[in-house]
């Protein structure tokens, strides 16, 4: 079923769960639909007026269609409380201490995703509005806090280790954005004026994308954010480089 | 309409009283306010007497208590789903995955 | 099969008669409306830093004033409505005239409030609370000139009616009568939410 | 209120006129062609969608800057789309026009309760539609914040939200006026003997309807005051504080809340759909009925699922906003209630596909609609049920897949109906009939065309496109992997053969109104008392006064001469 659905390849944990809610309620539908569309098809051949030519007033007898019904409530019961309660549980509240994970913040904008890596003592510096500069500082990073001084920010460019727990702080900057990672069956809404945390486990490495699925402005379509998971070592490879970088920029600054 | 008019002059003062009552609960509410009690107990106090004042106006001047019980039902319909958004939202405010951002 | 039926006389099963039965409605759909409105007020009151006591910016005692002279105006406008029943024409017109007298009043009030807060700077703009305040009670003041000019009418041209057909012409008294004390119930509820909490 | 008027002026007669079956013709007239609108301005952003950043042919010239749809075009269209669609097409020609002009023969009335009130209602319609189209011509075109508006991108929007605000009010208000005109109606105006039970489908279906509409438009109200007062008089209702606008911090008060926008928005939108789906299986009902001739199968359990959606409906609604955030309790809840919302439909569906056995069943156009409209709604309603399970929709949000759940729902299925609808009650309006030919060329091209536009669909929101961008999605590498894009040119081609389809049923429709073959009153021996009324009706509707002796549908009644009994005729004879 998940083949014939076509769903992106799959590169999180959790979305192996996903995907079977996904394919089950798909075998229900599938069911109900041919087993009908068969009746249906089948209902309009035999009882066609040149065929039938009286009407039977009474009908259908008996409480087959009943048993359908229940059977279907019954169905929708069993992925209500097998399935789609504990998953969103999961989803929602099990979230890994943050001492065991990779922490970054994804700040959205009209049409970028903002980075934000704490660096190397794990803490991120403070954030202020008022220190936003669209070009040099869009996330209005204090470079006064000492917190601050070894941040990573990149813009549209998020990398994560793989197998190990990913937690993301999510919000945005004007208006509502949606953090969409198909392969990691991760999607969060990112809501102006609040932080909303979400958290996965990427198990295979190699490249893929962020997408906007909220329209967010007429540059919605563009939205368009980069996602490598890779090994540890090369995660942090890529983070040493990162605050190299840094270091040169600060250079030139001061 | 034989007795009309002395059944009329009770009607008269019944909203009269009613009238008196709704004062009285005014003046008791705003009482209240400056007695500056906890907020809870507080909305509590003014939403109850609000309520009673509501429900004195729609009994006697819209005659609520006489009135056909399908109008009745209709307003309990109303009241029930406007219940429904005002809870749910207080829900929505409570169970949500995320913090807000004070500034 | 012209007229439609149960404009005077009420449906045997029902008990009612058409327009009866449509203020009702629409007032359900009113309570909605006002209703939206309070449901957001309480949503952003929870959700705010810090909310400010009514009484710290709007004038309590105006305010009950004007609440009194409401619950006034929905006292003379059933009093008129029973002038009607008992066919005492000339009552009917006095007390209408009143409500009529009594709600602008409540809007002359209203008028005096609104240009105290703007001549202190205090503009829908200026706070979550005037905000709601303003968007509330604009709303209501709304609702009561609807009322004004629809009690206008039944005071002075419609009431030819009354010559020709008094029951009907009672009835859309009563129909009046129930929007005008809905109005007053809904300020019933504004005025503690606002003023007082 | 609706005393004799003898000789009327054109303008009273047509124009401002209170008669309710003048009036379901305005509203018929004017909802076609906003669907027809609201149509064009699709087929012109699937040309986009098809052949990126082309010149659009034809009306190219319009959109200047080398006739390319730029991407805030597309977003106007795209959100006026939806707009024009639901609250200026559907909704319109399924209660103003087929309500307003079957209700009240359905129930054997001389005309609404509140003649002046409906008059009112088709001219606020008519207002709110002249906003809204007036809003493509305002300083950065129409609204292009979606036809969900959220905040605070409608807030900072260019003025056309603002129009689209104010038509939403008008528009509001002519529902709200409409609704409590249904309502009376049909509790106040039965004929004698037309209990609750003997009420046709259809007239049940617009009451719920109506009921939706009432109870739940206002707090949309209440919300597009509230925008209207963010964008006019700068509050912060929808607007938290902090907020920074291509690198400007916004100068507001802040402290409101984005969400609160979207509960007030689906607490009407939700049961709005109802009120998209509920006429439209009216109809399907009235025609069904007639067409296999017997009764339907299992009507009170279909009255009673009807009457439970409507209830239900109110309390779903946060399922449009599983990934706002929500935590646990709340979703269960909303989760349980879609599932719950479910099984009414499927009861109701149920009941029309058995009513089909036994039947004899006549295939004529209106029918094969009908019939169209059974497989499509179950397609809709089958994948509204992922949607409804928040992981599922997890991957599923604002993808193509719900494009596609959703139109299943209102395009193959409610616009078949309301086809139906056209097709089996024309000869009551005008007293002739439609051509079947050219019906049947209107069905069969239309039925392989929409499916061609939405099949597709779903496999690219399984892929995970994502709805409401310009470019469909190439510029995203894994959009490309999956191997769906092609599917955008047929979709697009479909959508445009479509409207090729639709010149067969233009062309009827207007030429049977004065050369269509001419019928007696009741050309399709139906029961129901429309068509006791002489065809088209007079002022007042009918000749002598009725009295109902038996439930809506007494066809092939073991023993009567005929196979039909009309709910009128006294006994049998
Ligand atoms: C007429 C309109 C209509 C109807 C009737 C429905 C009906 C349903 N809808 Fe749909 N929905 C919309 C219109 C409609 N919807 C729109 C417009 C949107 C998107 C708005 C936007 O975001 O812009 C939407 C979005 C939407 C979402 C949000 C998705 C998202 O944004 O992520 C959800 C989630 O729960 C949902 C669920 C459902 C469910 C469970 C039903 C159920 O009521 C369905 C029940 C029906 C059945 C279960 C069918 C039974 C079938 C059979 C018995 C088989 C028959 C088979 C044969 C005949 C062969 N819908
Ligand atoms: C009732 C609602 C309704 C209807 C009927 C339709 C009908 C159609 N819709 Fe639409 N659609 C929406 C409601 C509707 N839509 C909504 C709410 C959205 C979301 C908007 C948003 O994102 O905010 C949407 C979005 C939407 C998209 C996604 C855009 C995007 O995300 O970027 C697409 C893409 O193809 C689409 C296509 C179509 C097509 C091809 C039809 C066709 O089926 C159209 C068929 C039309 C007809 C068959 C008309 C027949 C009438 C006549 C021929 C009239 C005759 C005239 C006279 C006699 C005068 N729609
Ligand atoms: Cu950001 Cu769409
Ligand atoms: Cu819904």
């Amino acid at each position: 079923m998940e083949q014939f659905l076509g769903l992106p390849p799959l590169a999180s944990v959790h979305g192996a769960e996903i995907d079977n809610l996904i394919s089950l309620i798909h075998w229900l539908m599938l069911i109900l639909f041919v087993g009908w569309g068969i009746y249906f098809i089948y209902a309009l051949i035999r009882f066609r007026a040149p065929r039938q030519p009286k009407a039977d007033y009474g009908g259908v007898k008996g409480h087959f269609s009943s048993y359908i019904e229940v059977g279907v409530a019954i169905f929708e019961a069993v992925l209500l409380l097998g399935f789609a309660f504990p998953i969103w549980g999961m989803v929602k509240y099990e979230i890994p201490s943050e001492s065991e994970s990779t922490v970054v913040r994804v700040v959205s904008e009209q049409f970028v995703w903002n980075i934000h890596y704490p660096g190397a003592d794990g803490i991120f510096g403070r954030t202020s509005i008022d220190l936003v500069d669209a070009e040099t500082n869009p996330l209005g990073l204090d470079y006064d806090d000492p917190y601050a001084k070894d941040d990573i920010t990149t813009i549209n460019q998020l990398h994560l280790p793989v197998d190990k727990p990913v937690i993301i702080h999510l919000s945005a900057k004007d208006v509502i954005h949606s953090f969409f990672l198909p392969v990691m069956r991760v999607k969060q809404d990112a809501i102006p004026g609040m932080t909303i945390p979400v958290w996965f486990i990427p198990n295979r490495t190699g490249e893929s994308e962020i997408a906007c699925s909220q329209l967010c402005g007429l540059g919605h379509y563009r939205m368009r954010g980069f996602l490598t998971v890779e090994t540890q070592e090369e995660y942090d490879g890529w983070l040493a480089e990162q605050a190299a970088l840094l270091e040169d920029e600060e250079d030139g600054w001061w | 309409m034989t007795s009309a008019s002395s059944e009329l002059d009770t009607h008269t003062r019944t909203y009269l009283a009613v009238f008196g009552a709704l004062a009285i609960l005014t003046v008791v509410t705003v009482t209240v306010g400056y007695l500056s009690l906890p907020v809870g107990a507080a909305i509590v106090v003014a939403l109850s007497i609000a309520s009673l004042k509501g429900a004195l106006v729609a009994s006697f001047f819209m005659h609520l208590i006489s009135e056909q019980k399908s109008i009745l039902w209709l307003l309990l319909l109303t009241l029930g789903l406007l219940l429904v958004l005002i809870f749910i939202l207080i829900i929505a405010f409570y169970d949500h995955a995320g913090t807000i951002i004070v500034t | 099969m012209e007229t439609i039926p149960y404009t005077v006389t009420p449906r045997e099963d029902t008990g009612l008669i058409n327009a009866k039965l449509g203020i009702w409605l629409f007032l359900a759909s009113e309570v909605m409306l006002f209703g939206g409105l309070f449901s957001a007020y309480i949503f952003l009151r929870l959700g705010a830093v810090s909310w400010p006591e009514g009484s710290s910016i709007l004038n309590v005692p105006i305010g009950t004033f004007n609440t009194l002279v409401l619950i006034g105006s929905s006292v003379t406008m059933v009093l008129s409505w029973a002038a009607l029943a008992e066919k005492r024409f000339d009552r009917f017109r006095l007390y209408l005239g009143l409500t009529m007298l009594l709600s602008l009043l409540f809007l002359v009030v209203k008028g005096f409030e609104y240009s105290e807060k703007f001549s202190h700077h205090l503009y829908p703009a200026s706070s979550s609370f005037m905000a709601i305040y303003f968007t509330l009670t604009g709303l209501h003041a709304l609702h009561i000139i609807g009322g004004l000019v629809v009690n206008g009418y039944l005071w002075g041209p419609g009431s030819k009616m009354w010559a020709s057909d008094p029951e009907r012409f009672t009835n859309r008294v009563e129909i009046a009568g129930l929007y005008w004390h809905f109005v007053d119930l809904v300020w019933i509820f504004l005025f503690p939410v606002l003023y007082l909490l | 209120m609706a005393e004799v008027h003898g000789e009327q002026s054109f303008w009273r007669k047509y124009i401002f006129s209170i008669d309710h079956k003048i009036i379901g013709i305005q509203y018929g007239i004017t909802a076609l062609f906003f669907l027809l609108f609201g149509f064009i301005l699709m087929m012109i952003m699937r040309w986009q969608l098809a052949y990126p950043e082309q010149p659009v042919p034809i009306i190219g010239w319009l959109l200047g800057e080398e006739g390319i749809l730029l991407p805030e075009v597309y977003n106007s269209l795209g959100a006026m789309h939806g707009t024009i669609m639901v609250f200026l097409g559907i909704v319109p020609l399924s209660v103003g026009a087929f309500g307003n002009y079957f209700v009240p023969l359905q129930i054997g009335a001389p005309d609404m309760t509140f003649p002046k009130l409906n008059m009112a209602s088709y001219w606020f319609y008519f207002l709110g539609g002249i906003v809204m189209l007036a809003s493509f011509f305002v300083p950065g075109g129409a609204a292009n914040s979606g036809w969900t508006s959220y905040p605070p991108l409608a807030v900072i929007a260019t003025m056309g939200q603002t129009m689209w605000l104010v038509g939403m009010v008008f528009l509001i208000t002519s529902s709200l006026l409409g609704a409590v005109n249904f309502i009376t109606t049909i509790i106040q105006l039965r004929v004698k003997g037309l209990t609750w039970m003997r009420l046709p489908f259809f007239v049940w279906s617009q009451l719920v309807t109506a009921f939706l509409l009432l109870l739940a438009f206002p707090p949309l109200e209440a919300a597009g005051v509230m925008q209207l007062m963010d964008r006019l008089a700068g509050t912060s209702f929808f607007l938290p504080s902090g907020l920074v606008v291509s690198g400007q911090v916004l100068e507001v008060t802040g402290g409101g809340s984005p969400l609160l926008w979207q509960h007030l928005f689906w607490f009407l939108a939700h049961p709005e759909v109802y009120v998209l789906i509920l006429p439209a299986m009216g109809i399907v009902a009235e025609v069904l009925a007639t067409n296999i001739r017997k009764p339907l199968w299992g009507y009170r359990a279909m009255v009673y699922s009807a009457v439970f959606l409507g209830f239900m409906s109110f309390i779903v609604w946060a399922h449009h906003m599983f990934l706002t955030g929500m935590g646990t309790t709340l979703s269960g809840f909303f989760q349980t209630t879609t599932m719950i919302i479910s099984i009414p439909s499927v009861i109701i569906l149920t009941a029309f596909l058995l009513s089909l056995w036994g039947g004899s069943i006549r295939f004529t156009t209106p029918m094969l609609f009908a019939l169209g409209f059974i497989p499509m709604f179950g397609l809709g309603g089958l994948t509204g049920l992922p949607l409804g399970l928040a992981p599922a929709d997890i991957h599923l949000h604002d993808t193509y897949y719900v494009i596609a759940h959703f139109h299943y729902m209102v395009a193959p299925g409610t616009i078949f109906a309301l086809f139906a609808g056209v097709y089996h009650w024309f000869p009551k309006i005008t007293g002739r009939r439609m051509n079947e030919t050219l019906g049947k060329i209107h069905f069969w091209g239309s039925f392989v065309c929409m499916n061609g536009i939405f099949m597709p669909m779903f496999a690219q929101g399984m892929a995970g496109i994502s709805r409401r961008l310009w470019d469909g999605g190439i510029s995203y590498q894994f959009a490309q992997d999956a191997g769906v894009l092609w599917s955008n040119e047929l979709i697009s081609i479909s959508a445009w053969v479509l409207f090729l389809f639709q010149i067969p049923f233009v062309y009827n429709l207007i030429r049977s109104i004065k050369g269509g073959e001419i019928v007696d009153d009741n050309p399709w021996e139906a029961t129901t008392l429309e068509w006791a009324a002489p065809s088209p009706p007079p002022h007042g509707n009918f000749t002598e006064p009725l009295t109902v002796y038996r439930p809506a549908y007494e066809y092939s009644v073991p023993g009567a001469v005929k196979d039909f009994l009309p709910q009128h005729q006294p006994e049998e004879g």
